[in-house]
């Protein structure tokens, strides 16, 4: 089992003719998911890699292959365009990739997803994988092992160093989520622990923060009252300055709430075993599965 | 992005936000030809991005023109926080009869623009929230409606109990709204919203922060970007599509990815040792982004080793390595280099390193270890 | 028993100091409504006619009354912003007299009202009364008497005409409610329909539609599939002309789907006894009491 | 309100719908030299509010100025389904190489503006809905979020299979969409929108419908209204702040309420007369309404009996007989008069018609029984 994605999920890749989607595309076959479907308005009726058929619209390609999860990778001023088409067309689980998308255009499709039901991971965010199912989005699968421990990391590779440690320590992953650094995205960690929590085959749950916003402090009350699986934490930006913008990760620290610190204290309070190094994860792991 | 408060003020002012008079100069003579045609008494403002321009004497009341160029005078080429004023904005001196604050933030938590108001301005918000948080108020405005106007009002209220007053504050918000939205804000602020004696409601401030995703489509609001207010290292890595820090320690970091990127910088830290700077060459592995990225470190005199740490992903390790080895070839590194690369054709890497000479880590533990060592057997 | 209103309902006037709103407020005073506040920005504080205190603002008339209806008689140009303001305070009924409301107004205004679960009566409407008990609009309460039957309009004047009918044969009603004629209002028929087959001190309805749209179309296949109280309907418009709007009541027949006969044809294929003239429903009601 | 062509052409060009060029002409010399500048050959067209301007002959190809000065001189003056044409708008012909139909109309059904669009355009939008339903498609806009560009998309790749023609017929839907939201539409219609031999989408047609409940806060709007287009009569209404429409019957009516006026004009017929007009005085009770109402009605050869029907709510039945009091005294009413009025302050309006030597009757019925045995007396 898993959470969000499995061997049955049914994968339309929007931007598949670029260059960054055709890439990942190739990847992903290789891995085994099922990728059914690409878009490309305009090169409808072409196929990828002689087994892609290629649609002009979400819509036909949902209509004509039943996809159920989409991943974006066209560029940022067309992202919120492509996460509206997908919700639009009904697609259940929507992966954006793309780095860069204005927020202003987030705050409108963030609702807009909401009222359709449907969840969007990211966007700026390397996607997710169920090891030996499917991968969806840019986590490389060789670094990934299936397994009993779900991760959720703000970061993307920051959390192949981590599933990497895991791995090589024979320690598999149920299903690994990078929900983006974005001030504002779709999915959080608490919709993340959520899910593990109710994932009977995850025993663990590894979750990777960074210093802004309050994110990390809210999923760790989350942790207190309601997860009862034992959960392993990290924080990056510990030596972070005050006050300044950490690259895309969106790690700006807001006045007293956002710093490493206080992170790490508000796990602590929610008994999260909590890493100081990377590697740590393995004993820590090892320790509690 | 931060705006100066003359941009600022451009934008509030195109949105009829009503404000002072005024204009910017870079010279005494040009304050002082400002100050002539807005007449009377006038503010001096030093335009630097930096708070607590006041108390650093970058804010200067001037009685006459002759007055005002004396100001500029003094507060060009000033440095406040270690930056070198290059511009004063001069205003008329407004009457003051009470002061307000009037901010909109872009909000993680509700994933909204919120606002925040309060009848004590003029002074810093934060000191507000902690002091007296009962005279702060808070708004998310859903996007899908924009500010409707209850909502202007009603926060309005909280600041003027006189209604020709609240009224008039419910434009500005409404206003500084669509300033907000039409221009990819992450902060909107004015600080102070006053009254003058007359009854008048004017912004005397201008506080624009835009969101660096939004500059692409928006060439208008990217010229805005003062880079002579920037460490010229950081410009010169955005400039090279890097993100780079610059920070006070002797170790140079070459990371890909923000989060490994500080947690790198963490790490050093725990072994012992000080990062000189955050830098994420981002997912994709062009080889020029890594000579730039040597190139920029390499001139910073503190360093005194580099460690690269790259998990290939998208961002293949033999790209990495054929940036090194080029920028090796065009200028020299005087510092000694310490490479941990693992993932993506990382066989292929290590073979390009070997043929330079160097070797290459695969764990990032050892490597952050090393170079650190390294240092502190240079020191 | 009623429909949305009773003698419990708490009032709040919105436009309580303007020209209309003070002459109706007092005429619901008279009735016997629970006119609990009234808004006018910029007179909270004062007291309507000895007895209503006004507010500022809505959610302060909230916060100090209770109030959970409001009615609202502000001039067209702030009709809408008055909508937002009750839906946004809580107000779970709402009802909006004003006439000529921009229709594009209403397109935003009606999805923000479902949103927070309210129901909005209008615009453009009379409101509603349920006689001996509590009155909201402007329907006169002196042509009304308490009784059994559920009564729903499309028109204002046209209703009193009906309503005037049923008393003078002493035939009482549980609630009245104009639901308004323009081309967006916040409850339909349907809405009414199934609240008045809902209440139990309804036992038959009089639906009073018009020419113009498709809802008295939908409201007869409602009828059909779940009202199983006797319904007597009315069309107004039999000799209109095609194509012309017939005042504000936004009477526009589209293309087929709007004509008196289609209606009345929809009416009888649902069961629903149609009234030829307004004074036909003395004995088309007291056939089926 | 309904536009002329021309006027919704400014509306579109504003909003960079891309038209062919020209202008709107009065006189034959003003067409002929529009066409002049426009060059080659052009379309001269009536400007009237009805359709079937082609069939009725009001719409011309001149190949010279001076035939379409030529065309213009028939075309002026022309009556097109009763109306005269006042001006003629001149453009280029456009050489055509498909035609589709894009459309916007206030939906009540979902509440939301719906575009409709068909690839087959150029004819009547009912006749392809009637005998080719699946040449249609629909999509309603949730004006919380706006047309989003793959709605936009998706319509335009049902007009055209071709993405470059997609993308341009995609923008003018934005853009059509624009007009219609920022100006308070309940129509807005292309037919046809054509692509040309080269593959260029232009629209050559520009049907615009403005709800009337905008006029009041949009004056540059309200300015657009043509009333030398409209009924004499319905415009002295309007001004008047009655709804009248003309009818051809010879029962004048005078009520108030829409619903009420509709059941009066049916009871009118149920009992065997006929209507002559439509008109609610609506909800307020001034006097003058009345005396404006009665003014109307008598100017009307064909009445032969007035009929007031009044249900005193908000309206005050005594204002209504003080009005016919007052009208009755400013100019002489040369038709016999029924009212029935019933309903707030009834005893006094009774009171001050007596005074006037006239009864009042209290049953709709009996007073449109009465009205029409009057009229058929007369007859």
């Amino acid at each position: 089992m898993s959470i969000f994605i499995d061997k049955a999920s049914r994968l339309v890749v929007q931007g598949i003719t670029g260059r960054d989607g055709s890439f990942h595309t190739r990847q992903m076959l290789e891995y085994g998911t099922q990728v059914v479907a690409g878009v490309t308005p305009g090169k409808g009726g072409q196929t990828f890699e002689g087994r892609v058929p290629v649609f002009n619209t979400v819509a036909d390609a949902v209509a004509a292959t039943g996809a159920d999860v989409s991943v974006i990778y066209v560029p940022p001023a067309g992202a919120a365009g492509a996460i509206f088409e997908a919700a639009d067309a009904g697609i259940p689980l929507i992966v954006c990739i793309t780095e860069g998308v204005p927020v202003m255009d987030m705050t409108r499709v963030l609702p807009y997803v909401r009222e359709r039901g449907a969840r969007l991971i990211g966007p700026n965010c390397p996607g997710l994988i169920t090891p030996g199912e499917s991968k969806v989005g840019i986590i490389p699968g060789n670094i990934c092992l299936p397994g009993r421990v779900g991760l959720v990391s703000r970061s993307g590779t920051l959390t192949y160093e981590v599933v990497n440690h895991l791995t090589r320590h024979k320690i598999g992953q149920s299903t690994c989520v990078g929900i983006g650094g974005d001030p504002l995205n779709g999915t959080s960690f608490i919709d993340c622990l959520r899910a593990f929590q109710d994932d009977p085959d995850t025993d663990l749950i590894v979750m990777m923060g960074e210093i802004g916003g309050t994110d990390e402090q809210n999923a760790a009350a989350f942790v207190l009252e309601y997860v009862t699986k034992p959960v392993v934490g990290f924080i990056a930006g510990q030596t972070a300055p005050p006050g300044r913008r950490m690259g895309h990760a969106g790690a700006i620290i807001s006045g007293s709430s956002g710093t490493a610190a206080e992170k790490i204290a508000a796990f602590e309070a929610a008994k999260i075993a909590v890493m100081k190094r990377p590697v740590d994860v393995v004993e820590l792991v090892q320790q509690r599965m | 992005m931060n705006l100066h408060e003359y941009q600022g003020r451009a934008l509030f002012r195109a949105a009829g936000i009503p404000m002072p008079d005024g204009d910017v100069a870079s010279t005494p003579s040009e304050a002082e030809s400002i100050a002539r045609r807005v007449g009377g008494t006038v503010v001096v403002k030093a335009q630097v991005h930096a708070g607590g321009r006041g108390k650093a004497g970058g804010v200067k009341l001037a009685k006459s023109p002759a007055e005002a160029g004396a100001a500029a005078e003094k507060i060009l080429g000033m440095s406040i926080k270690g930056l070198i004023v290059q511009r004063v904005l001069v205003v008329p001196a407004a009457d003051i009869a009470s002061e307000a604050y009037v901010g909109l933030i872009m909000d993680r938590a509700t994933q909204r623009p919120v606002f925040m108001v309060s009848p004590a301005g003029g002074i810093d918000i934060e000191e507000v929230a902690a002091k007296t948080p009962e005279k702060i108020r808070r708004l998310a405005v859903d996007p899908r409606y924009g500010l409707l106007p209850h909502q202007a009002l009603g926060l309005a209220l909280f600041l003027y109990p006189d209604i020709a007053q609240a009224r008039a504050a419910a434009r500005i918000m409404e206003q500084l709204y669509q300033v907000f939205t039409a221009n990819g804000c992450s902060l909107a602020e004015i600080n102070p919203l006053v009254t003058t004696p007359e009854g008048r409601v004017v912004a005397l401030d201008a506080k624009v922060s835009i969101d660096d995703n939004e500059l692409d489509r928006r060439p208008d609001l990217a010229l805005l970007r003062d880079e002579t207010a920037e460490e010229p290292s950081e410009v010169q890595a955005r400039r090279a599509n890097l993100t780079f820090i610059k920070l006070e320690g002797n170790v140079g970091c070459v990371v890909n990815g923000a989060g490994l990127a500080m947690a790198t910088m963490d790490l050093v830290k725990y072994y012992g040792g000080e990062p000189a700077n955050f830098l994420d060459i981002g997912g994709s592995s062009n080889p020029d982004k890594v000579v730039n990225a040597l190139r920029i470190i390499t001139s910073d005199p503190n360093v005194k080793a580099i460690l690269f740490n790259i998990f290939g992903g998208i961002t293949r390790t033999d790209d990495v390595a054929n940036g090194l080895k080029t920028a090796l070839s065009q200028f020299p590194v005087k510092v000694p280099i310490v490479v941990r690369l693992t993932g993506t054709n990382e066989a292929e890497a290590v073979k390009i390193l070997r043929g330079i000479g160097m070797t290459a880590l695969s764990d990032m533990d050892e490597a952050v270890r090393q170079v650190v060592a390294v240092v502190k057997g240079a020191a």
